[in-house]
């Protein structure tokens, strides 16, 4: 067992077996990523009744919450990412990391998007600095953050060490952030605005919201593959291997 | 094609080949509204009355921090003594200088201030307000700004020197452009503002040119 | 189907306004997480064989 | 790196350099770098300016070019002062400092194209033909921070090639070159003075294969 | 003496001899402060209830600003080449030098805030709670803010970069800073605020170094 | 600049160099710059790396220098990696890259000072001869940014005089010396190489007048 994850791990420390493998696998995320999309959005749209206080703008849930918890969950798997580039030297990981970034930072976008159309019938306003839309809005600054320094940078190497490093210190900030925002916010805030709280939700309104979140973790996975080729075929273009496959496709 | 047409085009290919010359004074715009709040009070009442003021103030250090780029570069990499060199005219450069940095910070900051506006909770009447007063006022900071540039960019830690140089010669823009939007929004006339900033934008855009030539030539006289 | 009626499905009580435009945004920006990569996917390729092909010529040349 | 494509040099140029220096005299930091100095420049002169680190060579040359007006005396060009006549002046000469004015992000051919823009005639051939010649062939389309020194030193000194003045005035032109381009510089300044250009130049390296050459030598350094 | 105080003596020494060092974050944190009351509203019951959020946004920026300079000017000059090549240890040299930064930037901020709270009417109960969540809070943001500056270093217009990278992580020490002084104001308990910005510090000041030494070596493996 | 002040030689240093390159291998940007290099400098050795622009010997000095960690291959001190051993290996080799860690508001006895205090044996006194030997006697107390190129790169040079390490590494130290300091220079190498010591230099000038004189010839460039 442990021999085989130790296997398994080296082998996912060349660029040409992911390359390879990851083709295979695409399909395999990829088609049941918009099987689950299609049917959770149809479901979610067409056929789970109406919220009975929100009406029909609850419907925005069945993004709203893949979205908000795929945005935090990509950030840590950036920064892991990007530590575990920084301490076994693993430049794949370093590629993911790379990739994570904006497809996270979009995801975020769409938590806050989402969420500030939603505010606006049910709150009526498009923002509130409520705690956890706060705390959204500065782990979309860390992405920003993070994308910028990696676009600063000259060479690649340099670009994959800075960006794991400030990735890795937002990491350790963010409980931080969000304890201080939560603690700012009980003290602030009125405590008429807030998100609805753990409803005890219609089974018809559930599963469809399980659906869609099982599809964006699958889409973003997909995402991440697409990605992290790309970043493959770039850092190993001289490689003789990539070399062929780009006379092949001529 | 001129020197000057030259270095227009040269100057908007590097900010469309760096992305963060443009993006990132609009991250920063974003990130200072976002500090008020957290600072002083959420309420949206309290928001909703300071929110001309900081919208203001925000884009005035985003545009601010953005200036101390502007000739650095071309000091330091020779771009400017080659410039000097050429014999053509100083008030031409300094005009195509600002219209770049105007085009890459003080444009993009005017499109997206009014969303932005929207989590300060700003009147709805004043929007247009904004808009407007932000529109003409933000080539006055890029023209201002640039003197001040051209001033400090021999200076080594120039960014700090750049806004002791600049603020107090925002202050009135400032003043005028934030009293236009609330006035906007408790819904009196801002007319009078919007004409103070087209006026001093024209007078700015015929005189600063002088200033920013002057101020570069001294670097250089070495 | 929850709507009676395809009018109905469209107006979303009073807040299809709000439901189309966050399907929407989120059409688009899924859509335009995909096409990225496939785009500069395409565009790495074009690059490299145009690089490949000049280093050709180059050692023939030499 | 050799002459490859010789220019067709009955059209280099239409005026012959006619640069004078009368009784300059300049100090710095209450230090006398050199005193009432009198040269003038002429068709097919090669002038090298010599003497220890901190003689001076940098300042003269560039009050010379025109880029530093902080000396006593005159320097002329055909008998009026170059700061009269600067447009003129400038059109006729080429400088080319310590900073090569290369921005990183564009490439060779971009950055070149923008030196050449005063002379429309020049045309895009010869921007490539020149970077050819400095051989930087293959090299076109990448951008500039991903040459080693020497190679955009190449950049800069690809304007010899391209724009048709008759007086190059060159401070330190060989720095960071390696021999075959040493070879090459020495080559094109000669063939340059030969067809009735003038250099003025400084540089610690001995030109001694050029005939033309003539030595003004700076005070030594105390 | 070994080389870690070496250098923080001498870059003590250099920024008794630059005093734009210590002295422009002081003024850039008055002029910030100066901006409200004349872009919001100059009411003194006003400004007395957003006199703490406003006095710690000021700080905040000021140190943002000073950050900039912190190891450029070592990166270009080539002495953090030379620490690399000493073999002597990064954290340490890290440690030292945002020890010299605060004393030059988050010390006399401390000293003068106070003061300059008295031109936004804070209210009186509140000095003592600002003058010491500053005294706690500054070298935070010295610490934090020397992570984000030794990762753009090398990059060209670090400024708006650094203060995109470095912003969100100072958030938690605005709002406790902020709130200290706010509660202190109106009477209340701000113990608990200055216990987390006490513990934070203790964190910060272990864990930082770390990164910002990370981050050097980056400028250097070229 | 004649040897004025020899320094007790029998005391120089303790350890002699045992450097070596195993099998190092580096590339950037698609490009190898060299492949499978093995070398040794040993006691009394003079190494030159030669090679066109872009060749790569600035890249094999930093990484012999550990500087640099990006490359194949090992780079030992007696028989031990030099990353593994790094203190002791930084106390036994001087580095002296392109860009010099000279302060310019400090005066040359003051960088000089900062230069040594990881060597406290060395007096202040040692610090005065080795100035004075590089002919700056007299500008001990001038700040070095009133100092010529070639001046500030003398102070710089100075540190060959003081530090006692047997092995140094320099990358291009002729830069901006005039003749009599090239003179000077070379002798001092070659008094080096003959009381034990090793030196690793890129230079593109010929350093032919020292018998010890070994070449690597790095690839050509393409
Ligand atoms: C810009 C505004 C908003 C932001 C940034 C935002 C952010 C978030 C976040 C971060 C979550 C947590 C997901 C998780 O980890 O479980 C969440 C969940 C949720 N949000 Fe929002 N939200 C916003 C507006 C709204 C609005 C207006 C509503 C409805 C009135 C809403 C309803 C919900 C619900 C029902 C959940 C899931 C239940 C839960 O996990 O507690 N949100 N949102
Ligand atoms: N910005 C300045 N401020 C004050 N003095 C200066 C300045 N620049 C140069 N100097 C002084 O002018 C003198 C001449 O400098 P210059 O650069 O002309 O020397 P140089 O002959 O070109 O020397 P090198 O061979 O080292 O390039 C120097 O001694 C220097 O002290
Ligand atoms: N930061 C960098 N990123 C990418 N490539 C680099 C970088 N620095 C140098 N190179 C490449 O490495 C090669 C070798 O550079 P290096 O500076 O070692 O050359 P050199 O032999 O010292 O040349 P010179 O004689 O011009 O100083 C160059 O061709 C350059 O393109
Ligand atoms: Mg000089
Ligand atoms: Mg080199």
């Amino acid at each position: 067992m442990w021999e085989a994850l130790k296997r398994l791990y080296h082998r996912m420390g060349s660029p040409k077996w992911f390359y390879e493998i990851s083709a295979r696998w695409l399909p395999w995320f990829a088609i049941p990523a918009a099987l689950c999309l299609i049917v959770g959005t149809v479901w979610g749209l067409a056929f789970a009744p109406a919220d009975y206080q929100q009406g029909n703008s609850f419907r925005i849930i069945y993004i709203h919450v893949p979205a908000a918890i795929l945005a935090q969950g990509a950030y840590a798997m950036m920064a892991i990412a990007g530590g575990i580039f920084l301490i076994w030297r693993m430049k794949m990981a370093a590629w993911v990391a790379a990739a994570i970034a904006p497809i996270g930072a979009s995801f975020c976008f769409l938590a806050l998007i989402t969420g500030a159309i939603w505010g606006k019938p049910t709150w009526g306003t498009w923002w509130v600095w409520d705690a956890r839309l706060t705390s959204m809005l500065l782990l979309l600054f860390l992405y920003f953050g993070v994308m910028a320094l990696q676009k600063a940078m000259e060479t690649d190497d340099t670009s994959a060490k800075a960006g794991a490093i400030l990735s890795l210190v937002g990491l350790v900030n963010i409980p931080i952030i969000k304890y201080s925002v939560e603690w700012w916010n009980t003290l602030h805030q009125p405590a008429t605005l807030k998100l609805t709280e753990e409803s005890t939700m219609a089974m018809e309104m559930l599963i469809p919201l399980l659906i869609m979140i099982v599809g964006f973790y699958l889409l973003f996975a997909t995402l991440i593959f697409m990605r992290t080729r790309n970043e493959v075929l770039w850092h190993e273009r001289k490689k003789s291997w990539v070399k062929k496959l780009i006379e092949a496709e001529k | 094609m001129s020197l000057v047409t030259a270095t227009i085009k040269r100057d908007l290919i590097i900010a469309a080949r760096n992305p963060g010359e443009w993006l990132n004074p609009l991250m920063f715009f974003l990130m200072v509204l976002a500090l008020f709040p957290l600072a002083v009070d959420p309420d949206p009442k309290f928001l909703s009355k300071i929110a001309a003021g900081v919208v203001w103030v925000a884009a005035l250090l985003a545009t601010l921090l953005s200036l101390d780029a502007l000739f650095k570069a071309d000091v330091e990499d020779g771009t400017l003594e080659q410039w000097l060199a050429s014999g053509e005219s100083l008030y031409a450069m300094a005009l195509g200088k600002v219209f770049v940095h105007w085009c890459i910070s003080g444009l993009p900051l005017t499109l997206v201030a009014p969303l932005l506006a929207l989590m300060m909770n700003l009147p709805d009447d004043a929007y247009a307000a904004l808009f407007f007063s932000l529109l003409l006022g933000t080539p006055i900071l890029s023209l201002l700004g640039a003197v001040g540039a051209a001033l400090t960019a021999g200076v080594r830690s120039g960014g700090l020197l750049l806004s002791l140089v600049i603020l107090p010669l925002y202050i009135p823009i400032l003043i005028f452009g934030a009293s236009a939007v609330y006035h906007a929004g408790i819904g009196m006339e801002y007319a009078g503002q919007l004409g103070f900033l087209a006026s001093f934008l024209c007078i700015s855009m015929t005189l600063t040119p002088f200033a920013v030539a002057g101020a570069l030539k001294l670097n250089l006289s070495r | 189907m929850f709507f009676d009626s395809f009018a109905e499905f469209i107006a979303m009580g009073k807040h299809g306004f709000y439901v189309w435009l966050c399907y929407g945004i989120t059409a688009l920006v899924i859509i335009a997480n995909i096409l990225a990569p496939i785009r500069q996917r395409k565009k790495l390729f074009e690059q490299q064989a145009r690089l490949q092909r000049r280093e050709k010529k180059n050692a023939s040349e030499a | 790196m050799t002459r490859s494509a010789p220019v067709d040099e009955s059209k280099w140029f239409t005026t012959h350099c006619d640069l004078s220096a009368h009784d300059v005299s300049c100090e710095r930091d209450d230090r006398i770098l050199f005193e009432n100095l009198s040269f003038t420049v002429k068709k097919g002169d090669l002038i090298q300016l010599a003497g220890p680190n901190g003689a001076g060579k940098t300042t003269l040359l560039r009050l010379m070019a025109g880029l530093n007006q902080d000396f006593d005396g005159e320097v002329r060009w055909y008998d009026e002062n170059i700061q009269s006549c600067f447009q003129d002046y400038a059109r006729q000469r080429l400088y080319i400092g310590h900073l090569s004015a290369i921005k990183k992000v564009l490439t060779p051919l971009e950055n070149l194209r923008w030196f050449v823009s005063s002379w429309p005639e020049v045309s895009e051939d010869a921007l490539w033909q020149a970077l050819e010649e400095v051989t930087l062939a293959g090299y076109e389309d990448i951008p500039c921070q991903q040459l080693s020194a020497g190679q955009q030193r190449r950049v800069a000194l690809a304007r010899l090639l391209v724009t048709p003045t008759p007086l190059w005035i060159l401070d330190e032109p060989f720095t960071a070159l390696d021999k075959a381009g040493v070879a090459w510089l020495e080559a094109l300044l000669a063939l340059h003075v030969n067809r009735g250009g003038s250099v003025l130049i400084t540089s610690h390296h001995a030109l001694s294969d050029i005939p033309a050459l003539r030595q003004i030598e700076l005070g030594v350094q105390k």
